[in-house]
């Protein structure tokens, strides 16, 4: 699937809160061959709030960035934020009825044709692109990170209309990282909800909600929580502060998987900028670089172990009509 | 022909939305009848006097009856007509209740179908002739398929009024679910004492021949003389020799197989006898485990066994039986759970089903009667019984209750507290689903003697934290979110039809509904009877049923098998296919489509003409829409029969 | 026939015995309303159905004909839903040589315990066929004669 | 608490929820199982499937003056899970929908919330943190709202104090003054559909005859 191309759509935290993930993810695709030609002129998708007030008014403001698309010539979108995909694909979806469709267009007052798409950059990476891909292109192993995938609400729900992966346990991420070469310790609150964006209006929510994660991530012995949702990750890093204030006892690093990708395909610090994230990801580092060399230890010494009972048993072998039963095991 | 018409009201079932006098008086306009008239309830006793009166008042050859569906009737109306000295056949049934009161509530419109069903009936009619059955000798012998408790009791009330029964179990043992539950609801008496010597009984009943561990492979023929081949799967065991001394099970290397019997709760070994009551006592191997199938090396249990039981060479043997019954009793299975992700789906070895907690409950178990955490070997403190899953819900499939849930997890909750007497047991339940004696009794015991809180509500997940599962559910009488922290999660896990239970209906050639339980012929008045004659039901393979039920079934199946096996001779169903020799040219084309090969070629004079088989054609048909003469005819549904009311609903 | 005038069109099932009018009725008990056009007869089983029962009502004035039997795999004399599909299957591609629309004929899998799908098919069917509106046929279809003539 | 007279059901509502929301309340049977999986019960007045009952017994005002409604987060955990295969979700949006339409705001916080956001929308065309931030707080008199984590973004370049503002920004903005003006109700879509029909079969008969 190299060299495929797709109208990209950054979202507005792309620009803001969540430039790392902008970052790493346009890196990313550049080494994985998919070509992303940048909307022009996009607009914001209105996100929750936009839902909240009414779907026709969100499904306008998506309508509007699929007909940006379609004055370049795009139609098959591409999106690394969870919360955008789920409003471009609820106004698609929304609009295959004839009323709905309607209503959008007495907004928008321009019609929009048939035959659009809208993918996760995590969809088209794990179903597109294959995790083979992934694989050959990795030159740095992440050998000894212990993590912990976590997809949030929006990646995989409502399942009809995203249609993908596993809504309550989803495997994507964990494959993913897997072929970085991290180990994924089984995260049974992988689609618990963090809190969104009720984080401003509803402050307690945040803690309470991100905290529940974070303290079942570090009770597992995770070194980071890998997340795929610029909301999420604002909830889990930029306000892990917060957490800490109500009783989470332990810093994590909280990267987007693009970024690990990045490092693990051996990319510039610049494009990985794991320095934009709140928290630190260096001690989490220094223990996989630990880890990996213990990891490595220990084959060398099963390999060696291997070794020395192979040659024994050929040794064996050879005497053991003159050895008799002297030959224990050792 | 002179024709009477009788318009049932039905009470106000059908005169509610019909017409019906004015249906009565339509029908008078129509050619040959010679009486016409509404009547309050056509099948009751004054009725079907009526009927007979006017029989002979108005010298009638012929009467229609618009009621109910033929399907519940239509053998009452001819009894009817035959004691009026009418042939059984002069008589058609218009069906304006379910079909036409109860859909609408359009009076005009109700009325006018009506009065056409009735046309269509009275054109039909004219063409009817009369058929009369012939008799067949009956094989008095009966096949019960599935030893589970219902079958069992079947097989004994057949057996013990002198029918020779034929037993036919898929397993290596009988005794089905029961003999895997520890006690029974709501006498919390053992489950093997009650259930062991009915097993052992079917073992040494001189009318029971027991097949275990084999199959039906296929059925041919019809009621009264059914031909039947039975599979004996090859257990790698001669059980002529097998004594049952269990020592190969002892010896057996390959430690790790899956423990059917026990639910997986623990391993067992490649060659096994499922549990110690087993019936009939006798090891079979377990192909995908054994070493000697897997890697050609081993052949322990041969070296042991001290009667040269074990056969690695075996193969599947075939048995060729003729009977004149058939029991269908295959029982149920769970459903597969594991399609809930947000219970684990199957990770978390210590959320566990309901029968695999009945397993660790049982002294006889793979935990000895003790409960353990599957994950340490712990004894549980803070037990969580989660009810309905895969009952009740519609976004798996499952939107039937399946019966028997609350009572046994609230049996499992007294038996928890008998075990671990300082435990806790939870309750999540919907609604409690206690209506049989003494039930309701006992879920309320279960709360005020032994302490088990219930908790009204469903659960939304269930996860691992440290070595706790958190529970996550919803109190809704509080009106509250509530969370667990528990050391044992017991799933009430849905039941469905056995599986491979379609395929045996296919076979039968009875019908399922769309969860693979097999229909009863009506669901009030035929409970153990299929549409298939000859083919009886028990236990809750017709529909999910706790062990009384399953037994009264049972019984009531071996009675009805009995009713139908007390007689010499049947009389056979006379509408079946007839060929006309002038116009048959000997194609073939009904040999090929007949499916009960009841269609053989004849010689008749140098000419190949087809022949009827009168005791095999079932009447099906096919064979009148196949054949390009029109040479043979479906008696009672021949082309002029069906075309004639097709015309009388035609405009042209 | 008749019809009421603006209220209904003239709907032929033919229905086996086991399966479909077990479903029919199953639908009655049920109470599950449905719309009043169809008149059912009643065959002992789908494969007993002849393609010329079809096109006798279509060309006789009847606007839409439904047939239904078992499901496949599920039939009571075995295979006969199977030989019945075949022959249905022939028929639909014939219909538009005799200048019939082919929406205007329908066959369809009900069981015995399927009551909401009777209801479902029924329904749907009916309000189909009132989409196409009433057949136009005239009574002196040479068609109808040599049908006719094949039926006797 | 009061006495609900059940006879004065409000079954125009329950039926408005059902179009709004496109799901059947009457398929709840009051398992909880979406009361057991809220992420935000904590902070609900009714639990969700209280308000799905309240729905059911067509009691308006109490569900569109519940906080319930507002702090709903949108995760989708209820529909994911429900048994019975309602959309819980869409039916808190469609009654929350409802409530602004009504002018019922239980949750002052949220509606500030969602009205700083499309203000920031409909000024620049995308959203700009910063400017929700200061327009939330002007909206609510919250001025230290998470003000604590301005030095962890700031510096980073990752909250640009000045909004990215697109061309369209016009195209965006007449967007949402038309919802405003009411351009998108569905009897005015309904009609102009209906008109668009009409002219089609009108060509269609022309066509056959």
């Amino acid at each position: 699937m190299s060299g495929a191309a797709f109208g990209y759509f950054p979202g507005c935290s792309g620009l803001g809160t969540s430039l790392e993930y902008e970052r790493s993810t346009r890196a990313v695709c550049r080494e994985l061959g998919l070509t992303l030609w940048d909307i022009p002129d996009w607009n914001c998708c209105g996100s929750t709030p936009a839902h909240t007030v009414d779907p026709v008014l969100s499904a306008a403001l998506s309508a509007r960035v699929f007909a940006q698309g379609a004055r370049a010539g795009i139609r098959d979108v591409l999106t690394p934020c969870p919360s955008c995909l789920s409003n471009l694909r609820n106004a698609l979806e929304h609009m295959e009825d004839e009323l709905f469709a309607a209503r959008v267009e007495a907004l928008t007052e321009r019609p929009l044709e048939a035959g659009h798409s809208v993918k996760s950059v995590l969809q088209v990476i794990v179903e597109d692109v294959g995790l083979d891909k992934v694989k050959e292109r990795v030159r740095r192993p992440l050998t000894g990170l212990k993590t912990v995938p976590y997809y949030g609400c929006l990646m995989t729900r409502p399942e009809k209309i995203m249609r993908f992966d596993d809504p309550e346990n989803p495997q994507s991420m964990d494959l993913l990282l897997q072929a970085l070469g991290a180990q994924v310790l089984p995260f049974p609150l992988k689609v618990d909800c963090c809190g969104g964006s009720l984080g401003i209006p509803v402050r307690d929510s945040v803690p309470r909600l991100a905290g529940r994660i974070l303290e079942l991530a570090g009770e597992l012995g995770a070194d980071m929580v890998v997340v795929a949702c610029p909301l999420c990750q604002m909830n889990l890093d930029l306000r892990q502060g917060q957490i800490r204030t109500r009783g989470l006892d332990y810093t994590i690093p909280v990267p987007y998987f693009t970024q690990l990708m990045a490092y693990a395909f051996g990319l510039g610090d610049e494009e990985a900028a794991f320095k934009l994230l709140a928290e630190d990801v260096a001690p989490a580092f220094s223990c996989m670089r630990r880890r990996a060399e213990e990891i490595k230890a220990e084959e060398a010494r099963v390999a060696a172990l291997a070794a020395q009972k192979a040659a024994a048993r050929a040794g064996r072998g050879a005497q053991s009509r003159a050895n008799g039963a002297a030959g224990g095991e050792a | 022909m002179r024709i009477g018409v009788f318009i049932c009201h039905c009470g106000s079932n059908i005169a509610g939305t019909v017409d019906c006098a004015a249906v009565a008086s339509k029908a008078r306009a129509y050619p040959d009848v010679a009486y016409s008239t509404d009547i309050m309830y056509a099948c009751a006793e004054p009725g079907q006097d009526a009927i007979i009166a006017a029989i002979k008042e108005h010298l009638l050859t012929g009467v229609v009856v618009a009621s109910c569906t033929p399907r519940m009737h239509e053998p009452t109306f001819r009894k009817t007509v035959e004691r009026a000295g009418l042939n059984r056949y002069m008589f058609e049934m218009a069906n304006i209740r379910e079909h036409v009161s109860w859909i609408g509530k359009d009076i005009e419109a109700n009325t006018n179908k009506a009065a056409e069903l009735v046309r269509m009936a009275v054109s039909k009619l004219r063409l009817n002739r009369e058929l009369k059955p012939k008799s067949f000798p009956v094989t008095k012998r009966l096949l019960v398929v599935g030893g589970g408790v219902a079958g069992i009791q079947a097989a004994l009330d057949a057996a013990d009024a002198g029918l020779e029964v034929i037993m036919v179990e898929k397993q290596p043992t009988i005794g089905g679910k029961m003999a895997k539950l520890d006690k029974t609801f709501p006498t919390v008496d053992c489950s093997s004492c009650i259930l062991g010597p009915r097993m052992v009984d079917v073992a040494q009943h001189p009318n029971i021949t027991l097949y275990a561990y084999s199959e039906v492979d296929s059925i041919s023929g019809y009621v009264g003389n059914f031909d039947v081949k039975i599979r004996k799967k090859a257990s790698y065991v001669d059980w002529s020799k097998c004594t049952g001394c269990g020592l190969c099970t002892e010896k057996c290397p390959s430690k790790k197989s899956y423990d059917r019997f026990n639910e997986g709760v623990g391993p067992t070994t490649a060659i096994i006898i499922p549990f110690p009551q087993a019936i009939p006592k006798k090891a079979s191997i377990e192909r995908e485990y054994c070493r000697q199938f897997n890697t050609g090396k081993c052949g322990v249990c041969a070296k042991v066994c001290p009667t040269g039981a074990i056969d690695y060479g075996m193969q599947d043997e075939f048995i060729d039986a003729k009977v004149g019954g058939i029991v269908a009793a295959t029982g149920y299975d769970l459903m597969d759970w594991t399609v809930y992700q947000e219970y684990g789906g199957g990770r978390y070895p210590d959320v566990v089903t309901s029968l695999q907690y009945e397993r660790m409950l049982s002294a006889s178990g793979p935990t000895g009667g003790h409960i353990k955490r599957p994950s340490d070997g712990e004894e549980p403190k803070d037990v969580v019984f989660i009810q309905c899953v895969g009952s009740r819900d519609v976004s798996v499939g499952r939107p039937y209750c399946s019966g028997f849930c609350c009572m046994y997890t609230a049996k499992q909750a007294i038996l928890t507290k008998d075990h671990i007497p300082d435990s806790r047991s939870y309750v999540f339940y919907m609604d409690i689903r206690s209506p049989g004696k003494g039930y309701d009794e006992f879920t309320r015991r279960v709360q005020e003697e032994y302490q088990a809180r219930y908790i009204r509500g469903r659960v939304s997940m269930v996860y691992p934290k440290g070595k706790k599962l958190i529970v996550r559910g919803a109190d809704t009488l509080m009106g509250a979110q509530v969370e667990i922290e528990a050391d044992l999660v017991v799933l009430a896990v849905g039941a469905e039809a056995a599986e491979g239970a379609p395929h045996l209906a296919e076979k039968l050639r009875i019908s399922y509904d769309s969860y693979g339980f097999f229909m009863e012929g009506h669901p009030k008045l035929r409970p153990v009877e299929t549409n298939t004659a000859g083919v009886f039901l028990a236990g809750a393979c017709q529909g999910l049923k706790d062990i009384p039920s399953s037994v009264a079934q049972g019984s009531a199946a071996a009675a009805k098998a009995l009713a139908l096996l007390s007689r010499d001779m049947l009389d056979s169903d006379p509408q079946i296919a007839s060929v006309n020799l002038n116009r048959c040219v000997g194609c073939r084309k009904c040999i090929e489509v007949c499916p009960f090969k009841a269609i053989q070629e004849i010689d008749l004079r140098g000419q190949p003409k087809a022949e009827v088989i009168e005791t095999v054609c079932q009447g099906c048909g096919l064979c009148n829409a196949t054949c390009p003469q029109g040479a043979i005819q479906l008696s009672h549904f021949t082309d002029n029969q069906l075309l004639a009311e097709v015309e009388a609903l035609c405009r042209f | 026939m008749s019809v009421l005038k603006e209220k209904e069109l003239r709907v032929i099932g033919f229905l086996c015995n086991w399966c479909s009018y077990g479903g029919a009725d199953t639908a009655g008990v049920g109470r599950f309303a449905q719309p009043t056009d169809l008149r059912i007869v009643r065959v002992p089983c789908s494969g007993r159905i002849n393609p010329l029962f079809v096109l006798k009502a279509l060309l006789g004035g009847a606007d839409g004909v439904l047939v239904s039997g078992c499901h496949p795999r599920d039939c009571h004399y075995a295979e006969g839903n199977f030989y019945a599909r075949r022959r249905l299957e022939v028929l639909k591609g014939f219909l538009p040589v005799l200048g019939i629309d082919p929406r205007r004929f329908e066959y369809t899998w009900v069981s015995a315990s399927e009551g909401q799908r009777w209801q479902h098919v029924v329904t749907t069917f009916t309000a189909n066929i009132h989409a196409l509106g009433p057949a136009s046929f005239s009574p002196d279809a040479p068609e109808l004669e040599i049908l006719n003539a094949a039926a006797r | 608490m009061e006495t609900v007279l059940l006879n004065g059901r409000d079954d125009a509502f329950i039926r408005a929820v059902e179009e709004s929301s496109g799901q059947v309340v009457s398929r709840c049977y009051q398992c909880g199982n979406c009361t057991a999986g809220c992420p935000m019960s904590f902070a609900y007045d009714y639990s969700v499937s209280q308000v799905m009952r309240l729905i059911q017994a067509g009691q308006k005002d109490a569900v569109l003056s519940s906080k319930a409604i507002w702090l709903c987060a949108a995760c989708n955990t209820c529909s994911q899970r429900c048994p019975n295969e309602i959309n819980v979700a869409g039916v808190m949006d469609a009654c929350r929908q409802m409530a602004r339409r009504e002018k019922k705001f239980a949750v002052r916080a949220m509606r500030a919330f969602v009205d700083a956001f499309l203000d920031s929308v409909k000024f620049n065309g995308r959203s700009h943190e910063v400017g929700i931030m200061a327009l939330y707080m002007l909206y609510t008199g919250r001025v230290w709202t998470d003000v604590e984590l301005a030095p962890k973004v700031l510096p980073k370049g990752k909250m640009p104090l000045l909004p990215h503002r697109i061309k369209g920004r016009s195209e965006v903005a007449a967007i949402i003054d038309r919802y405003k003006q009411g351009l998108s109700d569905p009897e005015l879509a309904r009609a102009r559909l209906a008109k668009d029909a009409g002219e089609e079969s009108g060509k269609g008969k022309e066509a056959v005859s």
